[in-house]
């Protein structure tokens, strides 16, 4: 890994010349109270006093809607388009957490049977974490694995040193080209230790005992009791970097049409609904313990990791206050 | 925009507009032909999500038409609908659509000369207003972008 | 909060309901809903004006009705929830047992749906100011802005559904959102999908809302949706004299008509 | 997929000399889904529908479009044309290119341009049509009447006479109505009782009548052809099987001061009575309000010692019957304003203002006065009598706007029969305007004014009050110039307005028919379906529906009968199937109604019923909402109104209206996706 460092006030400069490239730029932007992903016209737009956005950098790879292709019909002459994605895109300021997401996310999708999509998206965007300095109640990166030191699923990793220079690592060969291409800007630094410039965050559960655990509890009313509070909205879901699930739309008139891939919720009561009626996780209990156990069971068989960052967003919107980390540690108590 | 010649979609009940319009042909009245009738049972029937439909598909133009008050064939669906498009209105005035592009009459089943006067009237309010995109516009935004619309035109 | 305690420990003790649904405040101060079962778990329950969430919306769901009778402990737009539903037939009486803490701190506890009534006209909360304020000074924007404030508000809408869960009053077996012969909306989240959405659900709540806020607080995107509703409500209000859980018995702007309702806007 | 044919008429040159049909035809025949498309001359000929039927075998279509004139015109044409080619006649629509484009537009590309966007609507819609079965409902044969006065009576007789069974029912102890009230009729003067007193044993008696006195409605359900009606059968006390009507106990009754509603209040009668002596049935009924017997606890009881027979029964209980019938005639009849309703007269003081009715009864040789025209107060003959006509009628300011029609003349009647009894009398008519629009109607108030000498005054009265034994009445002569008026009058009778009867408000509902704001029952239509109710198989004869008189009354009891003769002429009723359903599905939702019921109320018809789903132990899984499809007419409000578009209608259905709406103008959207 090479190591950099980048002045802070050079920060605007970086980012007009990275737009001058062509490349679109998005970064941390308030809107109310919630802090998105954006485009700015002017640095001043920029949010930095944040501890997570809104919604994850998924959206960036894997939009909440995209196009998988659209038709016409000419006078019974069909004629199909599949997108082109041309656009380059750099992403500034996600958290460690959302980078470790990211990593999980493109081996879900571009393993085995690779989504072209997906895969045009992450060969044109590049993105910067921005480590992170503070952190709130929900956030528990550290019980899962990751800390706000984690580079996983960056390209960069930019540290506010609080000297007045961001320690930025070069993790990825695309990371690498990015920091090339602005040789003046960026600065030679040996590898430092950043740890003590981040924020602490506590371990809330022993990772190591509970997903071991987990499947052990699978019969048990443990699901029920959490989730009786659970109202069946999507936002958990949607909020999550890790979430995957989507569903496909088709809009059409008889003369043209549009297939469209959107994101879905396991929360929803048509979540799994068959055709016939029958939906084989008939209630919200099932459906949460679906929810849990993909995360810390499933994706474990099937991928060899957990899928949960701690980035804590589902905690943070959950309308009747549930909170992932209060049930996994139930689970481990129990 | 001086050739633009507006699209109208008019939602009629069977009993009195679609009628006051049949009246209209046989005695050979002339309107513009901007219009296209879609038959209801009655304005009861009219659902406001086909109104949206309607505007989403590119029309310029809406008419809503049915029986006068105490007129109905079905005694009282046309004030079921009165209410339905008291309120709808007031939330499409509030989102920040021109509803003066929505007109709403009462044409009985003799009523084929006044069923003439509103088709022209609309057309020609139309045609002054120009075509309706901000609705039918929305079917491009937001899909395949990458990024939050964050316009910050905010109130 | 001794008294709300004891009150819930007789009702489950009574086999008055096997099942109570009440707040609870956690060490960081967190308020979430509690559903308590047995009479020795009375004392997680907690009262106080930072008891926002509407308790009305878990009346409908399958696993609460699996417990049979049910308490709940409801603030005052609970209660106006509760009313409102049971007008619309989603509620039998003697299947809910209904508690709140009236103005003076005292526990009330509702033998019916009659008294619930009675109790909601006397203690009715006035219209938000706040909320009052913001439709007005949307409604005195030009036209113009309005649609760009409410496409620019609703751009982030994710079409979580957040809105529609935590809402009482939307408890149909099948959303129209979720209807796809035909797909009356557009389900993806697009600016289309969202803005069809968000007048659908406005409509159907019209004459309904019981202004809770509920949606606009659990919306993970902060989008002030419950100004729409407030909006129609108040648009049923003016023109039919219309206001929502208020009466046990249906009282519905939209399935009643007056001959001389206003007709300035049709030719 | 669908294979649909596209058939467009140039109707000779009425389509064709302005729409390029030929255009519109090859156009329609690359819209999706179209198997054939083709025009010609004129599609309703022979020919035309021969070419439509041979297209159907031909090219297996699975739905039809006729572009050509109104469906109004033409749909019932070509349905049948399509289902003798042997598909279902509801897979054809038409779009409407005469009357709603060529006709109504120059000839010019925008023209033709309409018309093909008008198949195409038409077609996609026909591509979601469904084949639909006319809905058949079973007609229960037997009629119900409610009300036995004149216009009751008529029906009941007409419809008996037809070979029906009728079901009678009055709510006092005999049928005769109004009618048997009067003294003589206008305009002929012929003795009321002696024209109607025959009809009303013609009742009584016909094999085909069933006749409930003394008994109410309490309840009606079900639709056309098949109602339920509860009758409430008041208890008679007295065994009618058993009594002969020997009158004994009506002699010895010793409670006789009861207010006798027969004569309008003006005599009495006992606690045990028939209300007049041809009454029918002519046997005596307990009136329970008035009779010691029950009013104080078993006391008395003389009655039961003096029948011979045996047929007292102070025990017996109020009765509810219920009955099947296939349709329902209201003949409930009118009541009228009391003398009480007039502050400016005396708020009903005066014993000597009478009312109109009260009249009738002093010139009934039947009557308390046994026919001689004396004023209450004192029996004495008035010398100077006054009438006011219009007493209520036509004053919005208290509520009565309308006309009540019969006042006009049986107030020139009253005038005359009472220059005809008191010579040397003097009679004066207070009136607005004189309206007798009838046969011999006009002649007959001009014989009052010319040959009987009735002082007609066209004015308004004022005040009436009494001084020194006279009843001073204040009016004035708008013919001289607005002169006062004031005559010294012995007696004044009110022309008072007739009004709906009390209760009809609550009777209405129970029809579930509508009402006017006075009340009276509203006819479907006010000319071509008077009496016709919204209900179907629910009919209207006489003064329920607005005042009437008795020729009016009897005109449309017999015009009622005929329709429901007509109904009962077919064993089942077929209807047109384009109604509304909410849907059902398989477990475990069986329906997405969710049962919130806003529906019900917005049903005009009240066909929106509740249905239990049960499992098989009989437990309730959810209560949802079912239409019933012998009520439902198809308007289609509730299907709009229902937010998970639960319920939907056949013709109108949501995929077809849907898809007919984004069928139009999509080329602009097309660029968006």
């Amino acid at each position: 890994m090479n190591y950099k460092t980048l002045n802070t006030n050079k920060l605007p400069e970086f980012f007009e010349k990275i737009k001058k490239t062509g490349k679109t730029v998005l970064a941390p932007r308030k809107k109310g109270n919630k802090t998105f992903f954006a485009t700015f016209d002017s640095f001043d737009q920029i949010n930095f006093d944040y501890v997570q956005t809104a919604l994850s950098p998924k959206s960036v790879l894997f939009p909440r809607v995209e196009e998988l292709f659209t038709y016409k019909n000419d006078d019974g002459t069909y004629s199909v388009k599949e997108p082109e994605l041309k656009n380059e895109v750099v992403v500034f300021g996600m958290r460690p957490c959302d980078g470790v997401a990211l990593d999980y996310l493109c081996d879900f999708f571009l393993n085995e049977n690779p989504d072209k999509l997906l895969q045009d998206r992450k060969n044109n965007t590049t993105f910067i974490s921005l480590a992170c300095k503070s952190f709130d109640n929900d956030c528990f990166c550290t019980s899962v694995g990751s800390s706000p030191a984690e580079t996983l699923g960056s390209d960069l990793c930019f540290t506010d040193m609080g000297n007045g220079s961001y320690y930025v690592e070069v993790v990825t060969d695309k990371g690498q080209k990015l920091v090339d291409a602005f040789p003046d800007l960026f600065a030679d630094t040996k590898e430092i230790n950043k740890v003590e410039q981040l924020a602490q965050v506590p371990v809330r559960f022993e990772l190591k005992n509970l997903v071991p655990k987990i499947p052990t509890v699978f019969e048990t009313n443990i699901w029920l009791d959490q989730s009786l509070a659970c109202i069946g909205c999507g936002a958990c879901a949607y909020v999550c970097p890790t979430c995957s699930c989507f569903d496909v739309q088709d809009e059409c008139n008889p003369k043209a049409g549009t297939r469209l891939r959107c994101w879905d919720s396991c929360a929803f009561g048509q979540f799994t609904l068959h055709a016939s009626g029958h939906n084989p996780r008939e209630v919200q209990s099932n459906r949460w313990r679906n929810r849990v156990m993909h995360k810390f069971n499933y994706s474990v068989q099937n991928m060899n990791t957990i899928s949960c960052v701690g980035c804590g967003r589902c905690i943070r919107v959950c309308p009747a206050g549930m909170s992932i980390i209060e049930h996994l540690i139930s689970v481990e108590e129990a | 925009m001086s050739n633009f010649e507006p699209k109208i979609i008019a939602f009629v009940c069977n009993w009195c507009t679609y009628a006051g319009a049949d009246l209209a042909g046989t005695s050979r009245i002339k309107y513009a032909p901007n219009v296209r009738i879609v038959r209801f049972p009655c304005t009861g029937r009219i659902d406001f999500m086909l109104l949206l439909k309607a505007l989403q598909t590119g029309a310029d133009g809406i008419i809503v038409s049915g029986c006068h008050p105490a007129d109905c064939h079905y005694t009282a669906g046309n004030y079921h609908a009165r209410r339905r498009w008291i309120i709808f209105k007031s939330l499409l005035d509030f989102v920040g659509f021109d509803t003066g592009r929505i007109t709403f009459s009462w044409v009985s089943a003799a009523e084929g000369a006044k069923w003439a006067q509103i088709v022209n009237e609309t057309v020609d309010k139309i045609r002054d207003l120009g075509p309706y995109t901000d609705y039918s516009n929305l079917n491009k935004l937001g899909v395949g972008t990458i990024t939050e619309v964050l316009n910050a035109r905010t109130a | 909060m001794q008294e709300l305690h004891n009150k819930i420990k007789s009702i489950l003790e009574n086999g008055s309901a096997s099942l109570f649904i009440a707040y609870q405040k956690s060490r960081e101060g967190k308020i979430t809903p509690t559903f308590i079962t047995k009479p020795e778990q009375s004392q997680k329950a907690y009262f106080g004006d930072d008891c926002k969430q509407n308790l009305a919306v878990y009346i409908h769901k399958q696993e609460v009705k699996n417990f049979g009778k049910v308490g709940i402990f409801a603030n005052i737009y609970t209660l106006k929830s509760l009313l409102q539903i049971y007008a619309e037939n989603q509620i039998r009486d003697d299947y809910l047992k209904v508690v709140t803490i009236n103005p003076n701190g005292a526990i009330v506890e509702f033998a019916n749906f009659m008294e619930i009534e009675n109790y909601v006209n006397e203690n009715k909360p006035a219209p938000n100011p706040e909320d009052m304020e913001r439709v007005e000074k949307l409604s005195n924007l030009s036209r113009e802005e309005r649609w760009d404030y409410w496409l620019n508000e609703l751009s982030t809408c994710i079409k979580c559904y957040a809105c529609r869960a935590a809402c009482p009053m939307c408890y149909c077996t099948k959303c129209t959102v979720d209807c796809n012969q035909p797909q009356w909306i557009s389900t993806p989240s697009h600016s289309l999908g969202n803005i069809e959405w968000h007048i659908m659900r406005a409509m159907h709540l019209a004459g309904r809302c019981v202004e809770c806020n509920e949606c606009a607080r659990v919306c993970p995107m902060d989008i002030p949706l419950n100004l729409l509703t407030v909006k129609l409500n108040d648009t049923a209000n003016i023109e039919f004299g219309q206001q929502a859980g208020l009466k046990g018995e249906l009282d519905y702007a939209l399935s009643t008509f007056k001959v001389d309702d206003k007709e300035n806007f049709i030719r | 997929m669908s294979r649909i044919g596209v058939f467009i008429c140039h109707c000779g040159e009425n389509i064709g000399g302005t729409v390029d049909c030929e255009k519109v035809a090859e156009t329609a025949a690359k819209y999706p889904g179209v198997a054939y498309s083709v025009d010609y001359k004129y599609m309703c000929s022979d020919p035309g529908q021969n070419m439509i039927k041979d297209a159907i075998k031909e090219h297996k279509l699975t739905g039809v479009v006729v572009a050509a004139c109104s469906p109004r015109m033409h749909e019932p044409t070509f349905r049948k044309a399509v289902s003798e080619a042997g598909i279902n006649p509801f897979l054809c629509e038409m779009a409407n290119l005469r009357e709603h484009c060529s006709w109504v537009h120059l000839k010019d590309d925008s023209t033709t341009e309409k018309a093909e966007e008008l198949v195409k609507v038409l077609v996609e819609k026909v591509k979601r049509n469904q084949p639909l079965e006319p809905i058949k409902v079973p007609v229960t044969k037997t009629a119900l009447v409610l009300g036995g006065g004149i216009a009751g009576i008529q029906a009941a007789l007409d419809i008996a006479n037809s070979g029906h069974k009728v079901i009678m029912i009055e709510k006092s102890p005999s049928i005769g109505g109004h009618m048997s009230q009067l003294s003589e009729t206008f305009p002929t003067l012929d003795c009321s009782q002696c024209i109607l007193t025959p009809r009303m044993v013609e009742v009584a008696q016909h094999p085909n009548i069933t006749l409930y006195t003394y008994a109410e409605l309490v309840g009606l359900d079900g639709f056309i052809g098949n109602f339920q009606a509860s009758i409430k059968l008041k208890a008679k006390s007295i065994d009618h099987d058993i009594c002969n009507g020997c009158g004994d106990c009506i002699a010895k009754c010793p409670i006789k001061k009861i207010p006798d509603e027969f004569n309008a209040g003006l005599g009495t009668r006992t606690a045990v009575y028939v209300p007049f002596p041809q009454a029918v049935p002519n046997k005596p009924v307990i009136d329970r309000e008035n009779c010691t017997y029950f009013t104080r606890d078993g006391k008395c009881g003389l009655c039961a010692k003096v029948c011979t027979k045996g047929a007292i029964d102070y025990s017996q209980k109020d009765e509810i019957i219920t009955i099947d019938v296939g349709a329902v005639v209201v003949a409930t009849g009118f009541d009228i304003k009391g003398t009480d309703f007039f502050p400016e007269y005396g708020y009903g003081r005066y014993k000597d203002v009478i009312t109109g009715l009260q009249f009738e009864r002093l010139a009934s040789a039947s009557g308390p006065t046994l026919g001689e025209i004396k004023r209450p107060s004192d029996g004495k003959v008035p010398q100077n009598i006054v009438f006011i006509a219009c007493a209520g009628s036509r004053d919005p300011a208290k509520g009565i706007e309308y006309c009540s029609k019969i006042c006009c003349m049986y107030t020139a009647k009253h005038a005359m029969l009472y220059k005809h009894k008191v010579h040397q009398g003097k009679a004066s008519v207070f009136y607005m305007d004189i309206r007798a629009g009838g046969k011999m109607y006009e002649e007959f108030v001009r014989r009052a004014i010319e040959e009987d000498d009735v002082n007609y005054i066209r004015g308004r009265v004022s005040r009436i009050y009494e001084k020194n034994g006279k009843l001073i009445v204040k009016g004035v002569d708008t013919l001289l110039d607005a002169y006062p008026v004031e005559i010294e009058a012995d007696m004044v009778v009110l022309a008072t307005a007739g009004i709906a009867n009390e209760g009809s408000e609550e009777l209405a509902q129970s029809l579930h028919i509508s009402y006017d704001q006075h009340n009276f029952f509203a006819e479907a239509h006010p000319k071509l379906k008077p009496v016709e109710t919204n209900t179907a198989g629910i009919m209207l004869a006489g003064a329920c529906q607005s005042p009437k008189d008795i020729p009016d009354s009897v005109s449309q009891a017999s015009g009622a009968a005929v329709k429901v003769a007509a109904l009962f002429s077919k064993d089942e009723l077929t209807r047109d199937p384009l109604i509304a359903y909410v849907n059902r599905c398989g477990p475990p939702t069986y329906s997405t109604c969710v049962g919130c019921f806003l529906c019900v109320s917005v049903c005009p018809y009240l066909a929106i019923e509740k249905e239990q789903i049960k499992d098989r132990n009989g437990n309730l899984i959810k209560e949802v909402a079912k239409i019933n499809p012998g009520l439902c007419q198809g308007c289609g409000t509730c299907v709009a109104l229902c937010r998970s578009k639960s319920i939907d209608i056949y013709g109108y259905s949501h995929s077809q209206v849907f898809a007919e709406v984004m069928a139009l103008f999509n080329e602009r959207s097309l660029e968006n996706v």
